[in-house]
């Protein structure tokens, strides 16, 4: 079996923050995959919520867009959209929501909406979907995304979904919010968030060093207490992540 | 997946304690008596029971002593008269009222399930409702400045109802009226789901589309045939019109009411008993002739 | 044939106040008989709508509740309430709600609530059901009930659905609103709301006068510019009312 | 009953105009793109586009010169990258936008549903997107005093959903994924709706709970199998991803692009000779098996 890629190790690392989770707001690809390897081992009571509506798939095939027809043959049950947003994920229903972005801030800001300014952008993004409410609603988030000075920015160039702080490091969640971004998974690591509400460099992949991570951090991460060095995934779990992609 | 699947004394055991604000849901169709019936032989009290239609489900309740206060919109017999047992602890100070419409209730489950700190709703306007009730509001639009009522949310700490069927993992299946059952569920801290039959899971995966409630929203499955009775289940069993038109002369009388109770609630152990006390004629009698919904496809996709 | 009884008249009339309607709230009893027997002459393309959810019902038998087992088994579709309340009937989608009351004031405030004061009534009724939106939201409303000095008052003791004015007199009702009630039908005759919102006589029933009209109202009841007399259904009508009630 | 079917040329004829807001919705599935080559054919101008994610079905329909104005959520081609005529439009300015997220544009459908002046949801607290879209306001609650974010009701002037069947009075049956198809149409002045099958009542009526939309809603019925290609229609066919991925060169290229148009849309009559175009082989092994959803029981009551 040849060696993880950096795709495999954040489908590991991600599978492994949702331990123990019965529900997850997940879209296609990375979270998909990492959501279905959960299912298989550290969270065998995970359902897999879509938010085209579909509860519980059991897809028959890897799904291309996050309505596929085969997510709907043989899944739990179908819900409106209106269910879904109102009654699922802003009734609270939700314990983790999968995001991924184009840019994040020390304070887990995400944005998916403009690079450059919002009236006039240098490259338009597909903007919010359901994230912004996934970020306040669900009760915890996990981000899962590619990590460079160009994406782990500060400021980001227009906030879609909230985390921790306002980008100047000033205000709080609102009450009725969930927790907010508490990982960060990347191709070289993973991040907790301190109880200030800033990121911190919490894991590293298996031949990713302290340097690569601040070469890849367009300002100073701070470390927490301990930092692991992740798992490398196993044979078992790499065949069942190839299966899965 | 764990199941789900308990006995209804366990459910009520574990998920109703006194004081609790509880919804026994289902519009006409589908109404749990056999879970009022359990509520009631486990001597729970200080209920406060929320219902469109407090029916006789309630009436039976309120009679048996297990409620403080009711939430609803309309406080009838349908097609006979009135609840009689409920007027007379309303009357005597005993029970404890909070009175909308229709449409404030729906809201008022609505605002419950989506978290949302009020609902609005065009009602009420030129009505004497929301001068009863303190609890019917109004807020300005911030868009053309104009006023609307809202309610607020209701969200019990239990909601129970009824179904056709369910899979030991909660996903619930219902057809026909399905009234409010879908939002008083959601709006609920914990969810009974009371079915004429357990399925397979490959059954509801069948139909996906059919799935009233998922079962992460559910946390007990209650297998009761006819536990719906004197309401009804589609397909299964019809309305007992007749058992509705009787409850009137036995709910005007607080005494033929107190032995009612005892012979068909305090004194049986259970649905089953019920059934059996009812007889298979009045039982047969109920049962419908099939009509087949017939069979859409959803495709095998690879 | 027999002739007809006051509740006969009462149908017949209802339902040619539903000429060419397509959308009609009813409810079980006079109002679903009217309705029916409407569907079958003056207005073919009528759907019945149940508060219950149930649209366009075929029942195989004569309805005993709003939520028969035989108006859902053949029915075009079945609502939830929320839709049914919410995208229906506030929606603007029902033309016609036939609605039944205790008590009626001149301006067609109705009340199905309490006799005497709400805090300690000498009789409890049931209360509003639909029936306080179904007043503000449908098209228009048609009011079906029996009539005598003790149901034509003045005032009401509680408004639960409101008619053009306040009990006072005063006040409009709101812009969004529907037409509210436009007809009242009786065992005595049919009523219309003049220009200023004020029930005037417009149609008596065979065999009745103005005097039995005048004693069965305890407010002087206003006449129409013409008061026709109501035709007597004809035995094929009398014939259909029968097989529906 | 009158029958409400008509060709799809004369739905588009006289229910879409100049300057209209036209919702076509379906989230992923169900989306009637042979109703947006219509559009397209017909020529068109000035149209306000309402959708969720306005996929490729708006990117033709902008890149064919009929649209002023753009309201969304998620602009993407999923999976895939752009929708680059659609970029192309706003970055030179000829294209207005209006932006919520996804839970804001349900809100809005389901104000304009039901008539509501505003709608209320837990969303835009400490994002940006507020101060982009002046429409996105706060309301307090009477209760609490606590704010809440809310969104105006979208009344589209036509909205054009796809479904699996319908009957000729318009009673309108979809399963799988519906999205806000429902609360679209009600929201509606007029609904036209596009079928792969127009099927008897009775086959409606044997399961009522299948209805999206009753007939008293629906003012068109239009009957164009394989007509929401390339996305998909449950049971019927599966989404063309392939045409997805390919559709990425030919958005970029604005000569390829409008050689495809004049392909594939001007020079076609129709559905039909799309359908033809594609090919049989394509449209096979887009079939996906059978999967039955099984027959329930709703009884028959005498």
């Amino acid at each position: 079996m040849s060696a993880a890629t950096p795709d495999e190790l954040m489908i590991a690392a991600a599978a492994a923050e949702l331990a123990g989770v019965r529900t997850v707001f997940v879209g296609i690809g990375l979270p998909n995959a990492a959501a279905n390897l959960a299912r298989q081992s550290v969270a065998p009571d995970l359902e897999l919520i879509y938010e085209s509506g579909v509860v519980g798939a059991r897809p028959t095939r890897l799904p291309d867009s996050i309505g596929d027809p085969a997510l709907v043959s043989g899944a739990a049950a179908t819900m409106s959209m209106r269910d879904l947003f109102g009654g699922f994920l802003q009734g609270g229903r939700i314990e983790v929501g999968m995001l991924g972005a184009a840019q994040i801030d020390r304070w887990g800001n995400l944005n998916t909406t403009v690079i450059g300014p919002y009236e006039s952008p240098s490259v338009r993004l597909p903007g919010s979907g359901g994230a912004c409410e996934i970020a306040l609603n669900a009760q915890r988030v996990v981000v899962v995304m590619n990590q460079s000075r160009r994406s782990f920015v500060e400021p980001v160039d227009f906030v879609t979904s909230p985390g921790q702080r306002r980008p100047d490091g000033s205000g709080e969640r609102p009450p009725w919010a969930g927790a907010g971004p508490t990982a960060v998974v990347t191709q070289l690591g993973v991040y907790h968030f301190g109880p200030d509400g800033e990121m911190e460099l919490a894991g590293l992949h298996a031949g990713v060093d302290d340097e690569t991570v601040d070469a890849g951090t367009a300002w100073p991460m701070r470390r927490a207490a301990t930092i692991t060095r992740l798992p490398e995934p196993s044979a078992q779990t790499l065949e069942a992540i190839r299966r899965l992609v | 997946m764990t199941s789900k699947v308990v006995s209804l004394r366990e459910a009520i055991a574990a998920n109703v304690h006194d004081g609790d604000t509880l919804a026994i849901e289902g519009f006409t169709h589908l109404i749990s008596f056999a879970a009022a019936h359990e509520v009631i032989r486990q001597g729970r009290r200080d209920l406060t029971l929320a219902r469109l239609t407090p029916d006789l489900v309630y009436d039976q309740m309120v009679a048996a002593g297990c409620a403080a206060k009711l939430v609803f919109s309309w406080l009838g017999n349908p097609g006979v008269g009135s609840l009689h047992a409920i007027r007379r602890a309303i009357e005597a100070g005993q029970l404890e009222i909070e009175e909308y419409s229709h449409h404030g209730m729906v809201a008022r489950y609505a605002a419950g399930a989506s978290r949302l700190p009020f609902f609005p709703l065009r009602s009420y306007d030129g009505s004497d409702l929301a001068a009863a009730n303190p609890q019917i509001r109004r807020v300005s639009s911030p868009y053309d400045g104009e006023e609307i009522s809202v309610v607020p949310p209701l969200n019990p700490d239990v909601t129970i109802i009824h179904a056709q069927r369910a899979d030991a993992e909660g996903n619930v299946q219902a057809w026909g009226i399905v009234g409010v059952q879908g939002e008083a569920a959601l709006a609920a801290r914990r969810v009974i789901a009371v079915v004429e039959e357990l399925v397979d899971s490959s059954v509801v995966r069948d139909d996906p589309d059919r799935t009233l409630l998922p079962g992460t929203v559910v946390d007990a499955v209650c297998v009761e045939p006819f536990g719906a009775h004197p309401s009804f289940a589609q397909g299964h069993y019809d309305r007992d019109n007749g058992f509705y038109r009787d409850w009137d002369p036995v709910s005007r009388d607080p005494a033929r009411l107190e032995a009612w109770l005892n012979e068909w609630v305090r004194g049986l152990d259970g649905r089953a008993a019920y059934v059996e006390r009812l007889g298979a004629a009045r039982v047969d009698k109920l049962r419908p002739d099939p009509r087949p919904s017939g069979s859409v496809d959803y495709g095998s996709y690879r």
